[in-house]
């Protein structure tokens, strides 16, 4: 990479940087070998070149988890904040700053357990930013606990006799929140898909819900163990609106076509089957953004300060 | 005061059109008006108040809140209304007690009476119309009720406040209140222009006939104290040479904000702060400014950090129930050094507690409530005018240290309404905090100053500045490290700005000498009182100062020089400690007011503490008696 | 102590099958194992640690955590294993440094070398095939380790392990650990039945194969080490006369629960608090209890507030940044007072900090950090048998006094595993708390005793025993009430509370001579490095003592009395305080120790703290420098 | 009332006790006058009395908010916890009682806004209770902030010209959690159908979430007026699973039939439109209960002493 050009943001002068993969790359990744997080990394960086996001314009927020160091392994800003609480952080950075590409990471206990509350208004809002769960089923980095995802009797650590519940199914939970604008899924043992879901979420502008399956080799090898070896169990959502990547089609033979627009069709493929359905469930465009509605024009110091003497004055004795 | 007041009025006459009418000339009086919760007596207060400032009279006004959501009508716990306390001088505190209330029921009188409300010969206006009410069990009631007011030396005036108002409005429950503005007006002898002015703005959102139906209405309430009183009370204003604006304490956080430079007020609804994110709500985007109201605390903090790491100028306001939820935020915008000023309105604890009443509760909370070691700074406005300039400093050192910057204030100062000289509002203070220029090659993204801990702020748009910033231990290339000696440095950095802020303070000014038997030590809310109670007790020949803390983290220097020129030193706070000499209790095992246990720590002179948990201000004449016991006087007054 | 092993070692030899060999005769030693992670190293630690208590020796195993989730293979920050301290008395800590480290690579063998983790004359057995790996890097690493280590004066044994294992198994990662254990059995002289006993134990959830294979390999290594080492160490074991139990302190903790009677435990996953639900979620449902995994700490503690408000015995568990967010719902349980047992197993802060690593910083927090006034108890056993107790001990204060008791583990506590006597279990520790028997007419909901604030507790189910329980201010019928009596008799009778517990309780035992020149003050898992400390300083003449405190809050009774008989007083914790002699600190500015600050309020004599946050626990060798400084003497040892 | 018999839940004597309405009510509801509150308070009431549910068993944990005072207005015992905090502390009475009845009374800001993560995990969890919403579009007891539920545009202390977002669906949400069990919605100014409605959220065995349109004539006077005024605004959802109450066809002439089982078409219908649908959306009583699963045998204090003994042995030096 090379430096051209004036950095600041709006000096009017040309940046004519042209960025490499290797200018998004930050510290070397320390996921353990075969995690999923790896490819996810790649595939996000992969995404960054393409749309020759300037490394210093774009904020990757986290909350604590394994999924959660993504943004060390990148060379852009980055908050790696609290577990389950990215969300707040990330609307707070793209509220006031709405020219940042922001970006969210976040594992499955992070997002749907002690974030659930976040998510869901995040969703609501509808504030322009990637969020990204990677879904592991299971509490990674605390070494193997149950997560709300975790399937149905599979062992943990804190429940060593299998999980009590039926997994919650994040994306229909997501379909559910008035203002869900974008709702997807991919694996991220399928690159091609992997990239096509980010790059639409990326394009989406609104708030974009990705979950990504991703693989645990230590805790939860065997949970999307079949998925990956019987290409027969995943069925491809595809339509031109969404995503349709022919070059799969020998692999997964099994497609539905599906209108992102359509919201009931959504919620029923999102019901949880032996099928495991990628693509995009729902995007609409019309829905406003928070930090839209918010926006306000700028006002110098000086006419702060003149605007407050004003308000002074109704309080004037 | 009520007595003083009393001899200083009585007998002494008016001539002019007051002929034959008792002028009572005093110093200074305290009037209330109480009513249901509904009657409108909180907006006669405000007027009333806010009038008596502006026609250059000292003044403070706090609210009467009733406990309950809905109080039955007619019941003691149920009084709604203001106190304005207000004379010639500066009022920097309620006082003691009400010398002249409107009431507008028996029954909300006797609840004010029973709470020891009312000096003991106090001027009572009180509706007429329950004594003959077609109810028998009311018309008992009033009976009763009265029976228990003579045991004092009131002054009982009744006033058919219905019958006079229903010769204009069909529903008296909604225009009583002006009827006792007019009530007011004629016996303070306000000026009724501004009266009209203060009640177009008040109602400035209705029409112009709401407007002229209630300036009929105080008239009429004017006309009727003409006709049928037989004194008049004057307090000599005085207009203040330099300009004065009035407001309460939560409008001034609110102002003080918007003269910080602040962009974002991200906040979850809570009594007593929600008030002043309502007037920001009204005012902030004229300024540019945001009101977000986020999910929960935990986000509303969330949304204020990353706004604050994106660059720019964020706050977040919150009472008792939402600072305990905001403790983890606060310990990561410490350890990622992120600017952050977080304002506790404080009510009364623990728990849910008391929502609307006072308390300076939090203190320990907000020093201390983050898990592992997170330093920061906490400061406590006690005035009105120090909740405007408190914003300010505030943000200033916030971004200057890298750090979290609380501001304790209290239901007590949010609600009560002060006039105080208009600030001199200051476009530096408007600055954005960073500009987006390029980070040279090698400068780390907390390039602490090995003295003082103080580094140089950085935020996305930066060419060449990114970095991952972690709650994680971390070096000074924002790396997640663990090895020790990275987090003891980490921990030091952090630490040591605070020490560094400690030596630009001035040590606190003594009121009163500068050695004595006894030193009164307060913060917040509670100065205007203290510093009355330690006039009186000099007046009565007692060697008492006091001293008042602004900054509680870090403490400012100098004190324990200051404690050691007094014989005892006491503080006096609202927040609770066992007394004494109650059972089980021993000098060992005594749980201290907070401020008291900070600055035995901190001084480790045998600082004692008087304080109460009434969900009440301290009353100067209270803590008056507090002095002399000390100084082993017994309780005088 | 590596000196001390040293000299006593030097020269001894035992006669028998050991004809020709070196036997270094100590009384006690330190060794560890270290690998990549995932090599298995804790695993034999864990085992090797067992098996020297089951032979009869005092120990003490700390484990060696790397710093990343997974870090690199062959690099010093990735280190992981164990450390083993043993001898022939009681061991109380983990020491100051290492004397024999079998380690897997010359990385890890760097990174506790640099972190001055190994003793000068340390001896090591290194796996010698990254020598002459095919990697020219990886030679080129090796002899620059090789030569970095060649500063000390470590004795070096190159190990053929990988060569070795490969005789036995295809894939020698997941098989050197056993091998290596191998060779501390030989070098220990160990029981080799109690090993594979052990290794059974260990590998029970796993096939029959596993095991065989596991002690094939450990066979292998016994036997490389008596074929090539030309020396044994020899430390006596003595069986002890009383029966005796092995475990960490979480297990400790999870054990002591059940012991308790603890019905409910429930938690979030929290590193290093997990580790106990871990163990309660594998044994608990035999006993009839529960894990509840919440979706977050906030539910954790909220469902736990309801099974005890629904009279059964619940308690929560987490760590630092889990406390913090608990800290509404702690002030609700003190405010309905429903008992509440709340274990906070401390990491390094603040924030998400060091989430492996022991400090011992949230003391403030734990006290303090509840908005409002919530008086409550804090106590902070001192060892992995004090752990076991503590619960329930706590299970008893909460439920008498009807409040939260808070306590404090850390990491060193949690994952160190001691020997220690056999708990003599109580069948009425398991006693169901309240019965269902109907409430008398006229009790009222809280029927304090005015003088105690004592109260008898009602669940749902109790006949006439209806009343809402509220988190506002509330009179003894639990009805909400915001007068002033009501709230202050409130707040008093919670606090009250506590004070009465403090009479209950004893001063603490003083450690060594009752008077000198010095006191160390302690809490929590320091207790047995403080000891030790004080014993060499003892032993070199140094007039030091110690005391521990077990209770935090309230504080034990006499500790200025104890306090007055030492010339100076000083705490040594695991918590950040600024340095005196650092720029900007002042005596005055300067951030004390957490313990430190609370003894200072507390006594008001000036406490003094020596304190580390190294993310490790203190070396006794340390604190006794620490001593020595203190007294002036400069540093010694 | 008279008392009669034993008051021990499990001490086999027969209770002869029979309750009347005034044996449930406690303190004087202090709501505005006006206020939906004080029509739930009295069909909850009702629905004691009918299942004659023993004061003494019966458990009504709340939050913080006007609505949350409801437990001061039963004589049954009650829990008046923390703003948002509700479900918890009722899923732990619940829990580790569970022959106690429990009802739980939340307000629109302290379910969906500060509580969403514990609503969305509640229902999850599916223990058997009650969750009542009482939904004013408003923060009440904090005189007028807006609320998830606050319809779009409608001015609020906090968002003086308008809130920015549409209103989050409550229902809708709901239905998007796996193992949502009963879901249901109902308005308080039609009281037969608000009593019917709580009877079949209290026969359900499971998580029962009812949303009450409850009037605020303080802050939301408005909002519902239309609903109120006209009774065509109100969709009746039919079935003879669900409710059907013939008497109110005279004035609640827009009816649909919806079974409750097909959740499908319980989405489809939850979606916001002009009409106000009431009614039960969805219910299935095949999904496990929490308390359910996680109920084991009890033992007696020696029996723990004795398996703890053997537990010691295992760490026996
Ligand atoms: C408040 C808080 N609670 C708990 C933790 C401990 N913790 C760290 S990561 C984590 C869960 C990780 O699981 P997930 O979110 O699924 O991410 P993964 O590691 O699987 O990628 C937990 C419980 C914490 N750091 N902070
Ligand atoms: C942690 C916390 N945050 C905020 C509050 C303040 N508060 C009390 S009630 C309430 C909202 C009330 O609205 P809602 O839940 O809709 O109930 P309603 O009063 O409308 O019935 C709020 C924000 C609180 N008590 N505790
Ligand atoms: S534990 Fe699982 S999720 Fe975490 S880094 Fe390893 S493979 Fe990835
Ligand atoms: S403010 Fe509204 S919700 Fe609250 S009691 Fe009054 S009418 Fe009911
Ligand atoms: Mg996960
Ligand atoms: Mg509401």
């Amino acid at each position: 990479m090379t430096h051209y050009g004036c950095s600041l943001l709006s000096c009017g002068v040309i940046d004519e940087r042209t960025f490499e993969m290797d200018d998004y790359q930050g510290a070397v990744a320390r996921w353990c070998p075969g995690c999923g997080d790896h490819s996810i990394l790649t595939a996000v960086q992969r995404l960054l070149e393409e749309e020759q996001l300037k490394p210093e314009e774009t904020v990757f927020v986290s909350g604590i988890g394994c999924s959660s160091r993504f943004p060390h392994y990148l060379n852009t800003y980055g908050f790696h904040g609290l577990h389950g609480r990215a969300l707040p952080v990330a609307t707070g950075v793209k509220l006031e700053r709405p020219e940042l590409n922001v970006f969210v990471v976040m594992g499955d206990g992070d997002c749907c357990s002690i974030g659930a509350g976040h998510w869901i208004h995040a969703t609501r809002y509808n504030v322009d930013m990637v969020a990204l769960l990677l879904d592991n089923n299971m509490y990674g980095l605390t070494k193997g606990q149950t997560s709300p995802t975790t399937p149905l009797h599979f062992p943990s650590n804190t429940q060593p006799r299998g999980t009590y519940l039926e997994a919650l199914n994040p994306v229909q939970a997501t379909l559910g929140v008035t203002n869900a604008s974008f709702v997807a899924q991919t694996a991220e043992w399928i690159p091609a898909h992997l990239y096509e879901t980010l790059k639409a979420a990326y394009h989406h502008k609104g708030f974009s819900f990705v979950r990504i399956l991703q693989r645990c080799p230590v805790y939860t090898a065997s949970v999307y163990d079949e998925a990956v070896r019987k290409p027969d169990v995943i069925e491809m959502m595809v339509h031109d609106d969404g995503i349709y990547l022919p070059d799969l089609d020998q692999i997964y033979k099994q497609k539905i076509v599906h209108n992102p627009k359509d919201i009931d069709g959504a919620r029923r493929l999102a019901e949880v089957t032996e099928r495991v359905r990628l693509g995009v469930f729902y995007r609409n465009e019309a829905l406003p953004r928070y930090e839209d509605l918010r926006r306000l024009p700028a006002h110098t110091a000086e006419e702060r300060v003149r605007l407050l003497s004003e308000e002074l004055d109704r309080y004037a004795v | 005061m009520a007595t003083k007041s009393k001899t200083a009025g009585k007998g002494t006459r008016k001539r002019a059109k007051d002929e034959g009418r008792e002028i009572i000339r005093v110093s200074e009086h305290t009037a209330e008006i109480v009513s249901d919760s509904g009657e409108g007596a909180q907006k006669c207060g405000q007027i009333f108040g806010a009038v008596c400032a502006k026609m250059g009279n000292g003044a403070w006004t706090v609210e009467i809140i009733p406990a309950e959501i809905q109080p039955p009508p007619r019941s003691k716990a149920g009084g709604s209304g203001n106190r304005v306390r207000f004379g010639t001088e500066r009022i920097t505190n309620w006082g003691d007690a009400t010398n002249l209330v409107v009431a507008f029921n028996e029954q909300v009188l006797l609840g004010r009476h029973e709470l020891d409300a009312l000096a003991d010969d106090a001027i009572i206006l009180l509706e007429n119309m329950w004594a003959t009410h077609p109810d028998p069990d009311i018309q008992q009631q009033w009976k009763e009720a009265l029976e228990a007011l003579s045991t004092r030396n009131y002054r009982i005036i009744e006033v058919p406040m219905e019958e006079e108002c229903l010769k204009i409005v069909e529903d008296p429950r909604r225009g009583k209140n002006m009827f006792a503005l007019g009530l007011f007006a004629f016996i303070y002898d306000r000026d009724l222009e501004l009266i009209r002015a203060q009640i177009a703005h008040q109602f400035r959102k209705k029409s112009e006939e709401v407007y002229a139906r209630n300036v009929l209405l105080m008239e009429a309430g004017y006309a009727w104290a003409d006709a049928n009183l037989d004194f008049r009370i004057e307090i000599p204003t005085v207009k203040s040479d330099q300009p004065m604006v009035v407001m309460n304490g939560n409008e001034a956080i609110g102002m003080g904000a918007v003269a910080a430079g602040m962009e974002l007020c991200s906040m979850y609804p809570i009594t007593p702060a929600t008030s002043a994110s309502h007037y920001l709500s009204d005012v902030f985007d004229k300024f540019g400014g945001v009101v977000h109201q986020a999910e929960d605390e935990i986000a509303a903090v969330g949304v204020a950090i990353g706004a604050s790491y994106a660059g720019k100028v964020a706050f977040t306001i919150t009472s008792g129930p939402g600072l305990s939820l905001k403790q983890e935020f606060l310990g990561l915008a410490v350890m990622v050094e992120v600017p952050l000023v977080v304002v506790d309105v404080q009510r009364g604890g623990p728990s849910t507690g008391l929502p609307t009443k006072v308390e300076q509760s939090d203190l320990l909370a907000a020093m201390f409530g983050q898990h592992g070691d997170a330093p920061h700074v906490v400061l406590a406005p006690a005035t009105i005018e120090e909740c405007f300039h408190s914003m300010v400093t505030a943000r200033r050192i916030a971004e200057t240290f890298r750090t979290v910057v609380m501001v304790l204030t209290d239901a007590n100062l949010a609600t009560g309404v002060q006039p105080f000289p208009r600030p001199e509002l200051d476009p530096r203070w408007q600055q954005a905090p960073v500009s987006l220029s390029p980070i040279p090659e090698g400068k780390p993204a907390y390039d602490w100053d090995p003295r003082t801990g103080l580094s140089s702020r950085r935020v996305p748009g930066q060419k060449d500045g990114m970095h991952t910033a972690t709650g994680l231990a971390h070096n000074e290339w924002s790396k997640v490290a663990y090895d020790p000696e990275s987090h003891e440095r980490g921990c030091r950095m952090r630490s040591r700005k605070i020490a560094v802020l400690q030596h630009t303070l001035r040590a606190p000014e003594v009121y009163g000498e500068e050695s004595g038997d006894l030193l009164v030590v307060g913060w917040g809310s509670t100065k205007g009182a203290i510093e009355e109670a330690v006039d009186r007790a000099r007046a009565q020949g007692l060697s008492v100062s006091s001293c008042h803390l602004t900054f509680l983290s870090p403490l400012q220097p100098g004190l324990k020089e200051i404690f050691r020129r007094f014989e005892r030193v006491m503080t006096v706070e609202i927040n609770y400690s066992d007394e004494p000499h109650d059972p089980f209790i021993t000098d060992e095992n005594r749980r201290r007011a907070q401020l008291c246990l900070l600055l035995r720590a901190h001084t480790l002179v045998d600082v004692d503490c008087w304080s109460r948990v009434p969900g009440q201000p301290l009353r100067p004449g209270f803590i008056l008696n507090a002095i002399r016991e000390r100084l082993a006087m017994g309780v005088g007054v």
